[in-house]
């Protein structure tokens, strides 16, 4: 118990370090960036302000003080939980962001289940068949990971939008506007996964163990599923970690494309628009996502491979 | 009375129903719903549903009547004197009178509020008093004769003082804290979305001469923020919104698929390239006018926008009222060879060895900066088609894009030889933004030509000063002739609003901005 | 304990028994016969290099030049893949459009194995603070999704084709610090590793000539692989318009202007989109190629 | 009565085109209720081959054809998959080798073992568990219900395989096919094992027993096949082929088997056991288990080791002995305890100030390929111990390398082989070469046989004692084969969890052992009955 009590404050700890980093990294990140943080808090506007707009601004946000203290008095806030103000929209970081926050996780949640469902029946149907049924689903999987999401999804949008009219072309009301930009991300990443599960599939399906089971007389589907599928899940599972990630950044050119709102495209605008206080509220958003879905992630490592469990040592016992 | 903004187009034919919603697609959002902040034609737009203005300006360039029932203004054009509409409401129940006008304006002037635009909009306001509840002067530090103008655009549009002082901070937010006395109450936001409107039904003070007196005739309105060109122009010929804001590239499409289209001209300065006159190889005006002739605006433009736009002669726009120099047309044809004469003269003969100018061994090279994240309406491919163009006449046009970090940079310093801009408004005075010596970027005016001239700033001071139609539009016109002349300025197109509609949307007409006004809008069943 | 008597059966392609003979990796794991598919994955690439390295050869039309009055033809005799709203002619463009996706993909993903040893090496040598802190810093990094990490570094130097170059190895580096970490641990530990140790041969001697070459060797494959994705960041950077400088022919930026015209004018856009596709395939291809063979190389 | 599987002229092939290989080539067997037939042979002569086509399962890609394939009575050569997803397990069970991986480590044992149960319906699904207790009690495995809930890996070697054994016997099958089953356990656990399939045979199941080691299937078989390259070269009644051999290979085989009571034709040298060379004292070294607590890998060894003399260490798997040899070779530091070098420190240096010596010590591993980097070719791999040696570079270099592989008796043809390329023997041979190259006087041999065939085993042990007797090296021998360390050793040391339980001269320990452990050890030998006839 007491072990698992510090692997927990352990892992609680490299979280923390994690989470200043981040914030560290974008505070610095956008103060390096040339040219004067007035104007970039003005938005690159056609209009640059009058002087005494200027002043005010820089009086506000505190851009005179030498960037050290600034640093502090970030940190300071942070620690209170406090975000900040948008420097674009003028509005607290954490009211944008939690607004956005909805037809995000939304649409990352839908393309999540996409793929899940996506690699494993593909997977699972195509592992260890016979070679065209193979080739053929690994060179489509091949295609879909090698086409810009991007440009994808635009493609979608012509046809299924604009032509056949299936779905709407923008927005965020309904499943209806849900489905095309959760394809468009969904079939790269799934695309992605299946493949992987297919190698961790066959590569299962070579070990002695399933010799072993076969010769007990079990079917091929009891072969896959009481066996090798649980093998391919382990390099599934890292990737499936690695994926949120790219899920996310994933979101910032779907949203654009689709025009949908979310955190995609705030983002961008943010970075593009160096509007540090929201560009480091969403840096410590994802860096949180990601600590949780890498402890999520350990876990399943245990719950799928008892080896990893500490569980007492080797059992020497003398047979 | 007058027309008023009953004008055409948005087929205003059979009588108006009652009901229904209308889905209206625009194409860039906005960081700031609060139009005393922000300076964004979509800001204004937008919230020209939620605020009214004292004045309404029609697409004639004539006034009428709408929060003040009348006006004068003092001979020496230093005092406004509003008498203003009794019984006119905020959407939050408070009464609109001449403290609330006073408030709003000190609000506008106020370093605090951070306006980026409506501040300028007030030039030298010095302050306004109330005279009696429903009286209110309004007083400038010298002769402003375009006040009147500025009062009638939405970013002077009048706010309950009570918002304005409660919900100072949320202001930008938009949404329920933007409260007006607009025929629409906004009642949601959401960024990079929408925004909602509802009717007021209280709303009985529509401008002087408007169609509908009354409150709207839709239930709602939804604006959605769609900036993707296609899916703009996707959304609307597949009914998913009922009128957009068009992308020259859709236009012959969305005609097509029987969506109807209304092209407005807007007024104010058309989309130019300006050509920084103290700089490197440029401070020659030969050099200049040779950019101006090398460049074949008529075939790019033609091609980029399909016609949908009209090639610009002068800095102002055709519809910018009481000022537009028509005898400018034609004055400088594309003409590659006499380009290629005015820099011979300029000593740029040689050529190096990718073709391009040389003179005591520098290359003949203009430097012209641009905000990747602002670029629209296929600006970047004139832009391309332009830089082909100075190729062929051995100018090596160089695009820096910078962000808005190194902009202001660039931007004061002058440090650049083009910069393209383009300004919606209804009043020549514009042009003094543009080219009155004291305005100088660095001062946060748009003299980007950093052209000085006492000649020149005296024809716009003076323009400035008279009230006279015909006295203004002869200082403007001297100042176009010039700017044009000295190679200041290279016009490009005359920017409008493409608006399609689809079949069923009614009453849609437009104020002097070229921008949309929803509140006749009625849609057949 | 003595290990099993022989080394097992090398991996067959697969599990079910048939007597229809199927091409089955040897037992001593001979690699494995270069495939149609790789071919033709070579093929497209040399091309792509061609076009990089002497685009004119391909298509001499310039692919900036404008010509406004041959706007938007289709493709024909003329112009092989159409014109584009200025009459700049696609399949100059295209061609010329191979040198940004190229450079940026094999630059980036050079810079970012470079950076990955830099980082991942020492921290996996040094003691266990180092590794820590080394690691630590990396966590920070892989923390941002690679998309969102890569707008912040262009954020700071601004768009361009050598930014969003270094962007895009940037955003790549923790990924390939983290491998080169793992794997040079493993070498670490290895046998060999302790039999150098146990000749007496210098600590350095052994990290030149047995970590480093076997930490990089199994980094080959993924960073084939990192190329493809690398050229697909370039394009989605561009696409933002946060790459190469107009009137640059880089495919994303192609993409992302000609994308209004789909309905139109389809082939400004849907060449470029074409050719990155390919060109990605065809990395990816090869990569697995480059994994089959080295799988087979050591049993 | 008439055999349960007829085999007669099976042909197995590999590949195609050029890459075809012939592993199994005119094999015939048959197997009775109640008897054992003994399939021996060398590593590669297609013994799993053989097995594996019994159940169905030759491998993907191999071409099999057989005059005449019977299991009980039904021509199994037309068998679909689903005839034989019949047999397997419930006619036919197979042991694979390796039991170590053979059973799939992310599931319970019970549902291993009770895997058959469910294929073949044998039992309502409530009833498995507890058939599967039974079964596990049968094999012989204590506290079998709490077993069934562990997971492979929670369980020692020789449990597993009598898992692996119980879930193979769990639907009944008629005919067992043991691959290889003891060639992963200990002397002792090996012992158990075989007399587990010792009873199964007398119920009246027909075995297959499958090994390398003559000895081994000396105990059981009935009747023993001899393969080599694919063929069987000699089959008949067991007594005939151990006592009088017929083909030449068969007489190989037995002769290169090491005997562990033949004592080993050695002079001693002059002073054995003093450290005159090394020395070490109350050596110990602690792991940490998974569990946190600690685990003494070594506890308290001693030893010396005279120029010269040759130092055995036999013990069971995990014993110690490979630390032991690590804390010798300065590859772990010790946690009590020293080790001397001439009597100088040694364990006690740092690494910097241990490396000019290290030349002096050197060590032949158990894997050797493991051992070499895999991009090198032998020529590199001597060439950067010769370095060390202070040979210079180039042509001295090559002639020194060429002498060495001479030394070992491998050509300069071998120089720019890779070792992937060579035989487990060669591999060996190059690793004993480059432990040479730096002109040792100790050698430090984990398990330097262990990996290879007896042929090949009986060559390098030659080797050694030939090199031993040329250059008066000193050695550490590591072997679990006391048959091997008594054919090699002057002294022996005889470990038990990380304890050193005896210690003396090889011939006392062996003719007279003292502790009781070791009298265990001897015991379970397996032994050629020819010769304890003898
Ligand atoms: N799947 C396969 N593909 C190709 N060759 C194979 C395959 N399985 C076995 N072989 C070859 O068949 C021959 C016999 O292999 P087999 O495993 O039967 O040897 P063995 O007698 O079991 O050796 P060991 O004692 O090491 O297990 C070997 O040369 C091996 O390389
Ligand atoms: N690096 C290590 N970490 C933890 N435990 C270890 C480590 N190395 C060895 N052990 C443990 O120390 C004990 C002795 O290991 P060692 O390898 O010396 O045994 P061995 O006699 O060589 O066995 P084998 O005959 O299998 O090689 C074993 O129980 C093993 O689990
Ligand atoms: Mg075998
Ligand atoms: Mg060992």
């Amino acid at each position: 118990m007491s072990r698992f009590a510090r692997a927990a404050l352990h892992r609680l700890g490299g979280a923390v370090l994690v989470l200043w980093g981040a914030a560290t990294l974008g505070f610095l990140a956008l103060h390096l960036v040339p040219g004067d943080p007035v104007s970039t808090l003005l938005g690159g506007s056609v209009t640059t302000g009058s002087a005494a707009v200027r002043a005010e601004i820089t009086r506000e946000f505190g851009l005179d003080r030498p960037l050290f203290e600034q640093y502090l008095t970030f940190l300071g806030r942070l620690l209170g939980g406090d975000l900040g103000r948008s420097y674009q929209q003028q509005q607290p970081v954490s009211l944008i962001i939690g607004e956005q926050l909805g037809p995000t996780a939304e649409l990352a949640l839908t393309a999540f289940g996409l793929i899940l469902l996506f690699a494993l029946v593909s997977a699972v149907t195509t592992a260890g068949r016979r070679r065209a049924v193979r080739g053929a689903a690994s060179g489509a999987e091949l295609l879909a990971i090698s086409t810009p999401p991007f440009w994808l999804g635009v493609l979608l949008l012509t046809l299924f939008s604009f032509h056949l009219r299936l779905f709407p072309v923008a927005g965020a009301e309904g499943w209806e506007s849900l489905v095309l930009p959760a394809v468009t991300l969904a079939v790269p990443f799934g695309s992605l996964l299946s493949q992987v599960l297919r190698e961790g599939l066959e590569s299962a399906l070579h070990e002695p163990f399933a010799l072993t089971a076969r010769s007990r007389g079990i079917g091929p589907l009891a072969l896959r599923g009481r066996h090798a599928l649980r093998h391919a899940l382990v390099p599934a599972v890292t990737l499936g970690g690695w994926l949120v990630g790219g899920l996310l950044g994933g979101t910032v050119l779907v949203e654009t494309v689709f025009a949908r709102p979310g955190l995609g495209r705030v983002a961008l605008d943010a970075v593009t628009g160096h509007d540090l206080p929201v560009v480091i509220g969403l840096i410590l958003l994802s860096a949180a996502v990601y600590l949780v879905v890498n402890t999520v992630v350990d876990g399943l490592y245990l719950l799928i491979d008892p080896r990893l469990r500490g569980a007492g040592p080797v059992r020497e016992v003398a047979a | 009375s007058s027309a008023g903004p009953a004008a055409p187009g948005g087929g205003t034919g059979g009588t108006p129903v009652r009901g229904g919603t209308l889905k209206y697609a625009v194409a860039v959002g906005t960081s700031c719903l609060d139009p005393h902040v922000s300076p964004g034609d979509v800001t204004a737009v937008i919230q020209r549903n939620v605020f009214d203005s004292l004045v309404y300006l029609d697409d004639k360039g004539a006034f009428h009547p709408w929060l003040a029932k009348s006006w004068q203004i003092s001979p020496d054009a230093r005092t406004y004197t509003f008498q203003l509409r009794e019984g006119v409401t905020f959407h939050d129940g408070t009464a609109f009178d001449a403290a609330a006008v006073k408030a709003n304006l000190d609000h506008v002037k106020d370093p605090r509020t951070k306006s980026l635009y409506a501040a300028s909009l007030l030039g030298p306001y010095t302050g306004a008093e109330v005279v009696d509840p429903l009286t209110v002067r309004v007083s400038f530090a010298e002769p402003y004769v375009p006040f009147l103008q500025a009062a009638a655009t939405p970013y002077l549009g009048i706010a309950s003082p009570k918002s304005l002082a409660e919900k100072a901070d949320q202001l930008c937010a938009g949404g329920a804290n933007s409260v007006g006395t607009g025929p629409f109450r906004e009642t949601e936001y959401v960024k990079n979305d929408h925004v909602e409107f509802k009717r007021n039904d209280a709303y009985a003070w529509a401008p002087e001469g408007a169609a509908n007196q009354g409150a709207p005739y839709l239930d709602g309105l939804t604006i959605r923020f769609l900036p993707e060109d296609s899916v703009r122009s996707g959304a609307l010929t597949s009914r998913q919104v009922d009128a957009a804001a068009l992308p020259v590239s859709a236009v012959r499409t969305v005609r097509a698929a029987g969506v109807e289209v209304t092209r407005t001209q807007n007024p104010g300065v058309v989309y130019s390239l300006f050509l920084n006159s103290t700089r490197g190889a440029l401070r020659d005006e030969r050099v200049r006018r040779a950019v101006q002739r090398a460049v074949d605006v008529d075939a790019l433009v033609k091609s980029i926008y399909f016609g949908e736009y009209e090639r610009a002669w002068s800095p102002l726009s055709p519809t910018t009222p009481a000022s537009y120099e028509a005898g400018l047309k034609d004055a400088l044809p594309h003409d590659a060879a006499a380009a290629g004469r005015l820099l011979d003269e300029a000593g740029w003969s040689a050529r190096d060895g990718d073709g391009y100018r040389v003179k005591d061994g520098k290359r003949l090279t203009l430097h012209w900066p641009y905000i990747a994240s602002l670029v629209r309406d296929q600006r970047d491919t004139l832009a391309a088609g332009i830089q082909a163009d100075l190729k062929k006449a051995g100018v090596e046009l160089v695009r820096d894009s910078i962000d808005n970090g190194t902009y202001f940079k660039v931007y004061a310093s002058g440090d650049y030889d083009l910069w393209d801009n383009s300004w919606v408004r209804a009043d020549p005075a514009i042009l003094a933004g543009f080219y009155l010596s004291a305005n100088t970027p660095a001062a946060g005016g748009q003299n980007v030509s950093l052209s000085s001239d006492p000649e020149l700033d005296g024809w716009l001071t003076a323009g400035a000063a008279t009230t006279d139609p015909a006295a203004r539009k002869a200082n403007y016109t001297k100042a176009e002739r010039w700017a044009v002349e000295h190679g200041t300025v290279l016009p490009l197109y005359v920017t409008a609003n493409l608006i399609g509609r689809s079949e069923g949307v009614r009453g849609l007409v437009f104020d002097a901005n070229a921008w949309p006004q929803f509140a006749g809008v009625w849609r057949t069943r | 304990m003595t290990s099993s008597v022989a080394p097992a059966p090398g991996a067959p392609s697969e599990p079910a028994p048939g007597p229809a003979a199927r091409t089955v990796r040897s037992a001593g794991g001979r690699a494995a016969r270069l495939r149609p598919g790789a071919l033709l994955a070579a093929l497209v690439l040399a091309v792509a290099v061609l076009a990089c390295a002497w685009p004119g050869l391909l298509a001499p039309a310039d692919p900036t030049a404008a010509d406004p009055v041959a706007a938007l033809t289709p493709p024909g005799a003329e112009h092989w893949l159409g014109t584009d709203q200025l009459g700049r002619d696609v399949y100059a463009r295209v061609v010329h459009g191979a040198r940004y996706s190229l450079l940026i993909g094999l630059g980036a993903t050079a810079l970012s194995v470079l950076a990955g040893l830099l980082v991942g090496l020492p921290a996996a040598l040094s003691g266990r603070i180092g590794d820590q802190v080394a690691m630590r810093a990396v966590d920070v990094l892989l923390a941002l999704p690679e998309l969102l990490l890569a707008l912040l570094v262009i954020a700071v130097v601004g768009p361009g084709t050598g930014n969003a170059l270094l962007a895009i190895a940037i955003a790549a580096t923790p990924g390939f610090a983290r491998l080169v970490r793992g794997q040079a641990m493993v070498v670490r530990g290895s046998e060999y590793v302790r039999a150098a140790t146990a000749l007496g041969v210098p600590r350095t001697a052994v990290v030149l000539r047995h970590v480093l070459p076997n930490t990089l060797g199994p980094l080959t494959v993924p960073a084939t692989l990192a190329v493809g994705t690398a050229v697909v960041s370039g394009a989605a950077l561009s696409f933002l318009g946060l790459g190469p400088k107009a009137p640059a022919p880089e495919w994303g930026a192609m993409l992302s202007q000609g994308r209004d015209f789909l309905s139109t004018a389809w082939w400004i856009a849907v060449f470029p989109g074409a050719a990155i596709t390919a060109v990605v395939v065809a990395i990816t291809v090869l990569g697995r190629q480059l994994h089959r063979c080295l799988e087979g190389r050591t049993p | 009565m008439s055999p349960i599987i007829e085999l007669e002229g099976l042909n197995v092939e590999f590949g195609h085109g050029r890459r075809r290989t012939t592993a199994v080539a005119g094999v015939s067997l048959a197997l009775s209720a109640g008897e054992c037939l003994a399939l021996v042979g060398e590593s590669g002569s297609g013994k799993s081959v053989t097995a594996r086509t019994l159940v169905g399962l030759t491998a993907p890609g191999a071409a099999v054809r057989a005059e005449r394939f019977l299991v009980e009575g039904r021509d199994a050569a037309a068998f679909g998959e689903r005839e034989w997803r019949r047999v397997r397990g419930r006619t036919v069970g197979l042991v694979l080798q390796d039991a170590l991986s053979a059973l799939d480590p992310l599931r319970r044992v019970g549902a291993e073992v009770g895997e058959p149960l469910l294929a073949h319906r044998v039992l309502p699904k409530a009833e498995v568990p507890g058939r599967v207790e039974e079964l596990l009690r049968d094999v012989g495995v204590p506290e079998p219900a709490g077993r069934a809930r562990q997971y492979p890996h929670q369980l020692s070697g020789g449990l597993r395989q009598r898992a692996l054994i119980a879930s193979a016997l769990a639907a009944g099958p008629r005919v067992l096919v043991a691959d290889e089953p003891t060639t992963a356990l200990d002397v002792t656990v090996q012992a158990q094992v075989l007399d587990l399939l010792g009873e199964l045979k007398a119920k009246g199941t027909a075995l297959l027993l499958i090994s390398h080691d003559l000895a081994v299937v000396a105990r059981l078989a009935d009747r023993i096949a001899v393969m080599k390259d694919g063929r069987i070269v000699e089959s008949g009644p067991a007594e005939r082929v151990l006592g009088a051999p017929e083909h030449p290979y068969t007489r190989v085989l037995l002769a290169a088997a090491p005997d562990p009571d033949r004592p080993a034709a050695e002079a001693a040298p002059a002073d054995p056991g003093t450290g005159r060379l090394l020395t070490a004292r109350g050596l110990v070294k602690r792991y940490r288990t998974p569990d946190g607590g600690l685990r003494e890998a070594v506890a308290d060894v001693s030893f010396g080791l005279a120029p010269g003399e040759t130092l055995g260490i036999v013990g069971e798997s995990g014993s110690g002995k490979s630390t032991t040899a690590q804390l010798v070779m300065g590859m772990l530091a010790p946690d009590a305890g020293e080790v001397l070098l001439d009597g100088r420190p040694w364990s006690a240096l740092p690494e910097r100030l241990r490396r000019p010596a290290r030349s002096a010590v050197q060590l032949v591993h158990q894997d050797p390929l493991a051992s070499f980097d895999p991009r090198f070719t032998v020529r590199r791999i001597l060439a950067e111990a010769l370095a060390v040696a202070g040979v210079a570079r180039g042509a001295a270099r090559r002639e020194r390398a060429v002498e060495l592989l001479a030394q070992v008796g491998l050509g300069e043809q071998h120089l720019e082989r890779r070792p992937h390329g060579l035989s487990g023997g060669q591999r060996q041979r190059v690793a004993i070469a480059r432990a040479l190259a730096t002109g040792p006087r100790l050698l430090v041999c984990d398990e330097p046989v262990s990996a290879l065939d007896v042929s090949v085993q009986a060559q390098v042990l030659e080797l050694l004692a030939r090199l031993r007797a040329e250059l008066g090296l000193a050695m550490l021998f590591i072997s679990h084969d006391l048959a091997v360390v008594r054919q090699v050793s002057d002294r022996v040391l005889v470990m038990k969890d990380g304890r050193a339980v005896e210690y003396g001269p090889a011939e006392r320990v062996f003719r007279a052992p003292e502790h009781p452990y070791t009298r265990q050890l001897l015991a379970a030998v397996p032994r050629l009955p020819a010769r304890s006839a003898a």
